[in-house]
């Protein structure tokens, strides 16, 4: 987790949510990448709920 | 009724892509394997950190192939990716034999989310081409997949630069995803 | 920056980041998260440009 | 006709809201300021690692006002929230003889930005009730008020937690942004 003390392994982590966070800032597949971001920072459970549920509410207005 | 409406439904939104997952420890070769699918070619790779996503047409079927990265400070966030999953590649490098029991605990690991439950699983027993390869019955011995319960699974002996293999792996993927109760 | 060693402002960073984040996710103030986002994981100035101008297309759209 | 359209426009959607920030470094006490401004009472505060954000509504004008957390590592991210910006609240404790200095360098720094160049600026000369404080002319020698050029600001003595002094800086603040050009 980020926590972890390994340097080699945060600069990965830190790469890793980057690419992540790029590709949920601009729109693709927003919900994995929101599950990703959520997971990688540690968000509180209601948190990670309130932005799942966001992603949801997004994908419903799209179907209509 | 349920019929029509469904045959209606895909034909407004066309047939829904299926979803692959590509996954396995890192240097398997996952990136290689999914760009030969693509473009059938070997393409020179740098570790992945993040992922790799990309339609991939078989056979009139489209699938929307995901390669993720392996480093060891990556997997844990795997399984962020596994909803609506129809199918598991799962990638071993044949001649990484000290690895073989990480590769087996990720894979284990992997196999008890609720959410992968119903996807098919695909192993491909990779780098052949090197002498120290071992068999696909090794690989399957030391993955533990015949002791597997409830699960639609096969492994190929594939070599992912020479591209070997994976015509056959995904014809046995494509049949078995076709004939999905 | 995300790449300091004092592990102190390393929390504080991580804090901040999740709270900047959350608000992102929620839709509150997106372009002005968006900044901190990218500026505290030094996102490459190409990257940045593209998830502002993501942004402010969004503002247009919501105008219309 | 640009009276017109543009009354029009405001007519349907209100005026726009002025955008304040306050800033300084941390322990200053601009959430209990915040806080004092919105609610009129002392609330308890912990250190912001991240920011507030609340609606003052003052003289019928409306302020969105941002309170921005001080700490060493979180200052560089300030320049974030800059565009639009029509005043800065900087607050100063008063009796941080020690941090003036680094004050100044943050304050300095912040009126270089060209996106506040229009921004009209008040300090807070802020723990006024505590025996050790600077008086505010000190306050402005130090933090180098004087020797600014093109910047509309002032300074003010406040206490946030006995509640001296915002008024009559909220006063100046509001009557500046009124008659700015
Ligand atoms: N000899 C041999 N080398 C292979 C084969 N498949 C891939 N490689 C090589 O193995 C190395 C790693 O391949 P990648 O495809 O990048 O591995 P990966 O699984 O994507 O690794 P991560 O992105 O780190 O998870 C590369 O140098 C590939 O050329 C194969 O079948 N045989
Ligand atoms: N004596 C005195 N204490 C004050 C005054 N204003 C604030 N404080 C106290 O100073 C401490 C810090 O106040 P905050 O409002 O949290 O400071 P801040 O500027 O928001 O600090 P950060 O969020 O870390 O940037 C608190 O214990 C406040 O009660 C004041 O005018 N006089
Ligand atoms: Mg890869
Ligand atoms: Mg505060």
């Amino acid at each position: 987790g980020f926590n972890s003390s390994d340097a080699l392994s945060e600069a990965t982590e830190t790469e890793y949510l980057r690419k992540v966070l790029f590709e949920y800032m601009m729109g693709r597949e927003t919900k994995t990448m929101a599950k990703v971001i959520t997971s990688m920072l540690k968000f509180p459970p209601d948190q990670v709920q309130k932005v799942l549920d966001k992603e949801d509410s997004k994908a419903i207005t799209w179907l209509r | 009724m349920g019929g029509f409406f469904s045959s209606l439904f895909s034909g407004l939104f066309g047939t829904r892509e299926m979803r692959i997952l590509i996954l396995g420890l890192d240097g398997a070769g996952k990136t290689t394997i999914l760009y030969r699918l693509q473009v059938g070619e070997v393409v020179t790779t740098i570790p992945t950190i993040g992922f790799n996503v990309e339609t991939v047409t078989y056979k009139n079927l489209k699938f929307q192939v995901w390669d993720l990265g392996g480093q060891t400070s990556i997997r844990p966030y795997w399984r962020c990716y596994y909803s609506n999953t129809d199918a598991v590649i799962y990638v071993v490098d044949s001649s990484d034999r000290d690895r073989m029991g990480i590769s087996k605990s990720e894979l284990v690991a992997m196999l008890e989310e609720e959410e992968l439950k119903k996807a098919i699983l695909v192993v491909f027993a990779n780098k052949q081409d090197m002498d120290q390869a071992m068999t696909p019955a090794e690989v399957a011995n030391a993955l533990g997949l015949p002791a597997l319960k409830d699960r639609k699974w096969q492994i190929f002996k594939t070599s992912a630069t020479k591209g070997t293999g994976l015509d056959e792996a995904m014809e046995w993927l494509v049949d078995s995803l076709k004939t999905r109760q």
